[in-house]
């Protein structure tokens, strides 16, 4: 038990709760154990899991990106609009890519060079990129493109009769892989972290800040962006008006995954479980079947509440 | 440790305590042979209008004898997609579901398709490229109410009118639809004229702020109807009026589409001149629509719920029929 | 020996208000080590901080093996051969010894960091320093003297060619500085130039070759260590003639005596576990106590566990001899104690509040929130802590932040003086205040004691304590080690003390 | 156009400015004024104002009407901003408040009992908040995430998921009412005003709030009781938040526990900042934060009345955000006297100037 690094346990605690989560769908509704129940959480979660990895990696420096939704938003309609205006898919979601991730930079940017408050940064940026969502098209748009229709949708593993992982599960797992290497095998993921810790010491000890602190949101970007595709995935559609408060269940499955809010210490992986968490419980409520959705909020604004006090008490401890 | 585990079993029996509160609402009542269950997906609690609408599907699952399991998707069609597949994992007989918005849907629909469940279509529709996504629709004619409420404005006032729209969230199939069947009639009128024409968001609130800003617009005083696409903007924008000095329902005619009993109060004392009934109790159509997909009836692609239109004439005598 | 490795020639930087270096030469041959000394303000952060790339210069050059560099950020300056120990440790306290040796310059391959290879390099370089620590200890696991060494350790992981250790030895203890100058002589006679920044007098002439005084942002001179007397150094450094430092360092108050009261404050028995073993500790009326003993002996947390910022966890406190026990600074401030603590920026000043509001926060807080101190009271009091203490200031509602060092640990004196304590602590009241206002605030406190007021000066500067303290009290390693009174107390009765074998400290005698 | 209102309310915001010159209220009084200027020329009827009913009517009073609930809430959030910390929750805690004022009302308690029932209960809401950031030392943007995210549902359950409606004249009279001819929200402001002002400058609150915001460990060294001030600071912001909540519950005679104060905190932080009031706490300007929450108001007005479109009012209010944001970095702040020299730069910049001098030698 004293061995175990007391940076391990938040990590612990959230596999514990995923798990109990999961038996007590198991126990209380029979069709909880279908093989569906697992895929649809990877599949409809994939886009805020993607957003959260984004965000696991700003505030693991410390910061904190309020604009994930908007973005997300954005990145659909433009998708949508685009292809009906006669691009091909793929040219249109690399240039959402490009388009999120240099406005990613562009905030970034502001925050690093006039040292302004991420909150204030993203929170503009959020109020923006609502409104260019609006701009770009008021209404929703579906997307009619063989390519969506048919292409994306065979994409699939199957896993049973009639269970397939949907192509955006896929890609959240491929998220998640890729962004779990970039946190420890890159100088980048190590230098975020050193940021987190204490951007003066990082500086000091030749870490380039400045470029990773507009690489970190510029990454973070790149993954809303991202999200915004997958989203058209799910979706075949863009909505101007969607995600509303998805920075928000990011925030909080970064937090309930083991991640320090103050920065320095977290785990994409743990991220990913957080959001499995999120989904679980909007899962158990579904099934219920007759308890008032709001209950969601509650339970996540419950289970928030006692990750953070878990992580405290492990803070304090440490300190002593 | 310890905590960790105190933690999980507090949840645990949190959870597994409103896994009890289940059993007992929504036993379902033994109707012999294998009981039905439906999944359904509503779009949110966000009006007078839509908590009428789920109440009078519970109240009529619970009649029938019919396990329902009911989803509020908070506005968010992600959510709402979610509770569809949940509803595919659980094995429902029947899916039925309000769209937040008309696209998106086809993804989800193939998936329940491919599952070999109907889908039943309540309120607003969904824009799919294949018909055979759901079975039928059951809803009101946005459009026909756009058209009644125009018609009704027209009748009134003679054909004459510089009228004043607040249009519902942007975007959405009641907004659109209504703003087009209004404009359609009105496009008869040479004389009837949409001056002004802001979103209010459906909301009361914003509905009273966006009132507001036209009556002080230099031109307010042209303004001698107002067209609200529901009630609840109807009624905020009464308030503005008031405040304004304005008269509503006598120097502006205002007619609005929903028949919420608020409105139905504001007709009676006169501050509102009519409204076009958009009828949420559609609960007993929905439960009949699912017998017949159940007994593998064919069923009309459209169900046109019955509604009517009410002016001040007939308010009083409607408003104690009026539950919502 | 006149193989010069760094040439700096020319160098200034001013900021907006403040020429901070004017034309400053300094050269660094290979294989010595070179002290760069000066008081606060005479530009060795910034000549140091210009020579490692956190700041720009304005004008002149640096030449590193007769190439000229132009480093813009502490990566750069690495990448030319300049690695630098910082004096606080400035690491990453969530990563491990290893990541923190390795960090922004991993062994990697194909962009992939090679973790075998850190670990391995990490092991190597503190293998070089003799140090064993496990590698992939968590840093913030370790204690600060071994965080050094991981510091040091990182400087010495790059092929350095010059290595810049900026007051290392403020948070070690003696054996431990005696580690580390081991390591530098051995990295001097490995041919490295290294640059040492310290004010400890004794550590400059321990292990330094050369030595370049700094005053004012000019350059003084450049002297041989052996060839400049400690007064001379003393005296280039404050710019004052060597016979008048003479004079004032034999300024002895000669007031020894304290009149025969009870003691104000008595604490028996009183420590806490891992912060200050055990000890007695009584301070009168009118009487100093000076607490001496190196950075890191016990002296701070004695007195936070008087004043109640920590908990002590055994022992027992008196005050007029009634027994209390004091929870929370409040408690403490409620029985008429002050306290200036040691870090003036991060436990003291108010920044963004005006002299004013600094001055009345700690009498304020003692009335409670409801009560307010009416304005025309604020500015009395204001005035009369400005004068009494000659804070140099155009006003009261000058922002503190705007003063000097010395002025600001004034209107410290003055929030305490306002609360009309009857003990007050004082730590390390003139750290990094130059050598005018030293002067100033040692006469305050005699002053404040023959007013009768009880005092507990902690300090690093010995000369210090021996002017002021009626008694002196010694510590090491966490632990009291003995006592003087009197004229017994002399600098080297206490370094003596300070520096006695282990075995003799625990026979300590209580007064 | 050129009446004399007009020119009297010209004559009198130039006065204002120029009484102001010093002070950093300068900047959002300079944008708001801006900002009417252009409406004034470009917009027609902006500024009518006429006698209606027996009180002032006209677009200018509609800002002044509508922006009471963000002023209301950014009193209580500059304490809490001040402290260093943020209150997220505040829409919540205004959606619960209007939920049980809406519920008591219909529940055929008094309109007062109603009114106290809601108070008291953002008050434990505010207390909540306190207790995780002041007792258990959460960072605050966490402990207030949670009632911000738990919290409307909570308001949802109060009202069953339905919107509340009440007819009651007295709770009506709060948000629609008018006393002296100005709407009753602006009275409500006042004296909100004037309590916070009471509260802060009368007693020593406001002192111990900056010196805990500007540096928490050094105001505890000094026997300030920083967790007492913190709690306070959230109550308050809590007490703030649930009388905007019944001004929103009664501006549309409901309760409406999806969209009353949504965004509100937001808007709230915004005008906070705008106030002058630093995001990382210290100085707090009650004033600033009240023109701060009017420029808000404003600038979603003039979308109104110029007939934008609702949805992208988000941009120029980003562009404002930005603007805000650089105009208080004194990074940018330099980059911009760099750019555009002048012999008199205003008073809060040579602050900064000759803050940054003494700073250099700080580490040596």
């Amino acid at each position: 038990m004293n061995r175990i690094n007391p940076k391990y346990i938040p990590l612990a605690a959230t596999a514990l709760v995923m798990i109990a989560l999961y038996v007590l769908g198991c126990v209380l509704y029979p069709n909880f154990t279908s093989p569906r129940v697992i895929v649809n959480l990877f599949g409809d979660n994939a886009f805020l899991g993607i957003a959260a990895v984004g965000a696991t990696f700003v505030i693991l420096s410390g910061g904190i990106d309020l604009s994930v939704g908007a973005v997300i938003a954005f990145i659909g309609i433009f998708i949508a609009s685009m292809i009906a205006s006669g691009m091909q898919p793929l040219v249109a979601i690399v240039l959402a890519l490009v388009v999120g991730t240099v406005f990613g930079a562009v905030q970034g940017s502001l925050i690093r060079v006039f040292d302004l408050p991420p909150f204030l940064v993203t929170l503009g940026g959020m109020f923006f990129m609502r409104g260019m969502a609006f701009v770009v098209r008021q209404e929703s748009l579906a997307i009619k493109h063989s390519f969506y229709q048919q292409t994306i949708r065979q994409l699939v593993i199957p896993l049973a009769p009639r269970v397939n992982i949907p192509f955006t599960a896929m890609c959240l797992i491929a998220v998640v892989v890729v962004a779990t290497y970039v946190c420890v095998y890159t100088r980048f993921g190590r230098n975020v972290y050193a940021i987190g810790s204490s951007e003066n010491s990082a500086l000091l000890m030749g870490v380039p800040v400045g470029g990773t602190k507009i690489g970190i949101y510029a990454l973070a970007g790149f993954f809303s962006a991202l999200a915004g595709c997958v989203s058209t995935f799910y979706m075949q559609s863009g909505n101007p008006a969607s995600f509303v408060g998805l920075e928000l269940d990011a925030i909080a499955a970064v937090v309930v995954g083991g991640t320090l809010l103050t920065g320095g210490v977290g785990f994409v992986p743990g991220t990913l479980m957080g959001v499995l968490i999120l989904g679980l419980i909007q899962t158990l409520i579904t099934f219920q079947g007759n308890l008032n959705t709001w209950w969601t909020r509650i339970a996540i604004g419950v289970l928030l509440l006692l990750f953070i006090v878990l992580q405290k008490a492990i803070a304090g401890r440490g300190r002593a | 440790m310890k905590k960790l585990i105190l933690l999980s079993s507090a949840l645990v029996v949190a959870l597994s305590g409103c896994g009890k509160k289940e059993t007992s609402t929504s036993e379902p009542s033994g109707g012999g042979g294998k009981s039905v269950s439906v999944g359904f997906s509503q779009i949110g609690a966000e009006s007078a209008w839509r908590t009428a609408n789920s109440q009078s599907i519970k109240d009529e699952a619970q009649k029938r004898g019919i396990k329902l399991v009911f989803s509020d998707a908070q506005q968010k069609q992600e959510n709402q997609i979610k509770a569809l597949r949940s509803f595919i994992a659980q094995n429902v007989d029947v899916i039925a579901f309000s769209p937040v918005v008309e696209t998106g849907w086809e993804p989800v629909l193939q998936e329940i398709k491919q599952a070999g469940i109907p889908v039943i279509l309540t309120d607003r529709a969904v824009d799919v490229s294949d018909p055979s996504l759901y079975a039928t629709f059951i809803g009101s004619d946005f459009v026909e109410e756009g058209r009644r409420a125009a018609q009704w404005l027209a009748d009134k006032t003679g054909g004459k009118a510089q009228i004043a729209e607040l249009v519902g969230t942007p975007g959405s199939a009641p907004a659109l639809d209504r703003k087009k069947g209004f404009e359609e009639v009105l496009a008869k009128y040479p004389d009837m004229k949409i001056i002004k024409s802001q979103s209010g968001d459906f909301t009361r609130a914003k509905g009273k702020e966006v009132m507001e800003s036209f009556l002080k617009a230099p031109d307010a005083k042209q303004i001698t109807a107002l067209f609200a696409h529901n009630d609840d903007m109807a009624l905020g924008a009464i308030q503005a009026m008031e405040e304004a000095g304005v008269k509503p329902g006598s120097e502006i005619t205002i007619v609005s589409i929903d028949g919420v009993k608020a409105a139905f109060e504001a007709m009676t004392a006169g501050k509102l001149n009519c409204t076009v009934e958009c009828n949420p109790l559609i609960g007993p159509q929905l439960f009949d629509s699912i017998d017949a997909v159940l007994a593998k009836k064919d069923l009309p692609r459209r169900i046109v719920v019955q509604e009517g239109v009410f002016d001040q004439s007939k308010a009083a005598a409607e408003l104690p029929n009026r539950k919502y | 020996m006149s193989d010069s490795l760094l040439e700096v020639r020319g160098l200034s930087k001013s900021f907006p208000g403040v020429r901070a270096l004017q034309g400053v030469d300094f050269t660094v041959r290979r294989g010595e080590i070179h002290a760069l000394m000066g008081e606060n303000g005479a530009g060795k952060s910034t000549l140091i901080k210009v020579m490692t790339g956190v700041y720009e210069r304005d004008a002149g050059t640096t030449r590193l093996d007769a190439k000229e560099i132009f480093p813009r950020s502490p990566r750069e300056a690495e990448a030319c051969g300049i690695s630098t120990v910082y004096q606080e440790v400035n690491l990453i306290p969530h990563l491990s010894v290893a990541e923190n040796i390795c960090l922004g310059r991993q062994p990697t391959a194909f962009g992939k960091i090679r973790w075998g290879a850190i670990m391995q390099r990490a092991t190597q370089a503190l293998a070089r320093l003799d140090l064993d620590i496990d590698p992939s200890r968590q840093l913030s696991a370790c204690s600060i003297a071994i965080q050094q060494m991981v510091a040091l350790a990182r400087a010495m992981d790059v092929s350095a060619k010059l290595l810049i250790l900026d007051e290392p030895t403020s948070s070690l203890d003696e054996r431990e500085c005696e580690e580390l100058f081991k390591v530098i002589r051995k990295l001097r006679d490995e041919g490295m130039g290294i640059v040492f920044v310290t004010h400890f007098m004794d550590q400059v002439y321990a292990v330094t070759n050369r030595i370049t005084v700094l005053r004012n942002g000019q350059l003084v001179g450049e002297y041989l260590t052996s060839e400049l007397p400690r007064l001379e150094l003393v005296a280039r450094m404050i710019g004052k003639d060597a016979k008048e430092v003479a004079a004032m360092e034999s300024q002895q108050p000669g007031m020894r005596s304290v009149r025969d009261e009870k003691p104000f404050l008595e604490v028996r028995n009183f420590g806490r576990k891992g912060s200050i073993a055990p000890l007695d500790l009584s301070i009168r009326p009118g009487e100093v106590v000076g607490l001496a003993g190196l950075l890191g002996s016990g002296r701070t947390e004695t007195a936070r566990i008087i004043f109640g910022v920590d908990k002590p966890d055994c022992g027992e406190m008196f005050l007029d001899g009634e027994r209390v026990s004091i929870s929370s600074p409040r408690a403490a401030i409620r029985r008429r104690i002050a306290f200036t603590a040691e870090d003036r920026k991060i436990d003291g000043i108010i920044p963004n509040l005006s002299i004013r509001e600094n001055i009345v926060l700690a009498l304020q807080a003692s009335r409670g929130t409801w009560s307010k101190l009416s304005r025309a009271k604020q500015d009395e009091l204001a005035d009369k802590f400005i004068k009494a203490l000659r804070i140099k200031t155009p006003g009261p509602e000058q922002l503190i932040k705007n003063l000097s060092g010395g002025n600001q640990q004034k209107v410290l004196l003055g929030r305490w003086l306002a609360t009309e304590p009857r003990l007050i602590i004082l730590d390390e009241p003139t750290r990094g205040i130059d050598v005018g206002a030293k002067a100033e605030i040692e006469k305050l406190i005699t002053d404040l004691r023959r007013d009768g007021l009880a005092i507990l000066f902690i300090s690093s500067e010995l000369e210090e304590v021996v002017r002021t303290s009626q008694r002196v009290v010694i510590l090491r390693d966490r632990k009291k080690v003995g006592e003087l009174a009197g004229d017994a107390i002399s600098e080297h009765a206490i370094m003596n003390q300070i520096a006695a074998p282990t075995a003799e400290s625990k026979a300590v005698v209580d007064v | 156009m050129f009446n004399i209102t007009h020119i009297s309310f010209w004559i009198v915001f130039a006065a204002l400015l120029f009484f102001t010159r010093k002070q950093r209220i300068l900047w959002p009084l300079l944008a708001l004024a801006l900002l009417l200027l252009f409406n004034d020329i470009f917009t027609p009827g902006f500024f009518n104002l006429e006698l209606r009913e027996g009180h002032l009517y006209g677009t200018l009073i509609d800002i002044l009407k509508h922006g009471g609930i963000v002023m209301l809430v950014s009193l209580g959030m500059t304490l809490v901003i001040a402290t260093g910390g943020v209150d997220l929750s505040v829409g919540a805690v205004m959606a619960v408040a209007g939920a049980v004022l809406a519920q008591a009302a219909i529940n055929h308690q008094s309109p007062f009992v109603a009114m106290i029932f809601a108070l008291l209960v953002s008050l434990v809401l505010g207390a909540w908040n306190g207790l995780l950031v002041a007792g258990i030392g959460i960072q605050p943007i966490v402990a207030t995430l949670i009632l911000m995210v738990a919290g409307r549902g909570v308001a949802q359950l109060i009202t069953e998921g339905q919107i509340l409606n009440f007819t009651d004249a007295t709770l009506v009279y709060i948000a629609n009412g008018y006393l002296l001819g100005m709407p009753f929200t602006c009275t409500l402001v006042l004296v909100l005003l004037a309590v916070t002002y009471a509260l802060t400058r009368g007693t020593a609150l406001g002192l111990f709030i900056e010196s805990v915001g500007d540096n928490d460990i050094a105001s505890r060294y000094a026997g300030v009781n920083s967790r007492f001030v913190k709690f306070i600071a959230y109550v308050f912001a809590g007490f703030c938040a649930g009388l905007a909540g019944l001004v929103a519950a009664s501006n549309i005679k409901s309760a409406d526990a999806n969209h009353a104060g949504l965004y509100a905190e937001l808007d709230a932080i915004l005008a906070v900042v705008i106030g002058g009031t630093a995001l990382t706490g210290g100085r707090f300007y009650l004033l600033g934060s009240i023109v701060g929450a009017l420029l808000i108001q404003t600038l979603t007005t003039t979308m109104y009345a110029r007939n934008v479109s609702a949805d992208i009012a988000p941009v120029p209010k980003a562009l404002v955000v930005i603007a805000v944001c650089l105009l208080q970095s004194d990074k940018a702040r330099r980059y911009f006297t760099r750019l555009f020299p002048r012999r008199n730069p205003p008073a809060a910049m040579t602050e900064t100037l000759t803050a940054a001098a003494p700073k250099v030698e700080a580490g040596s």
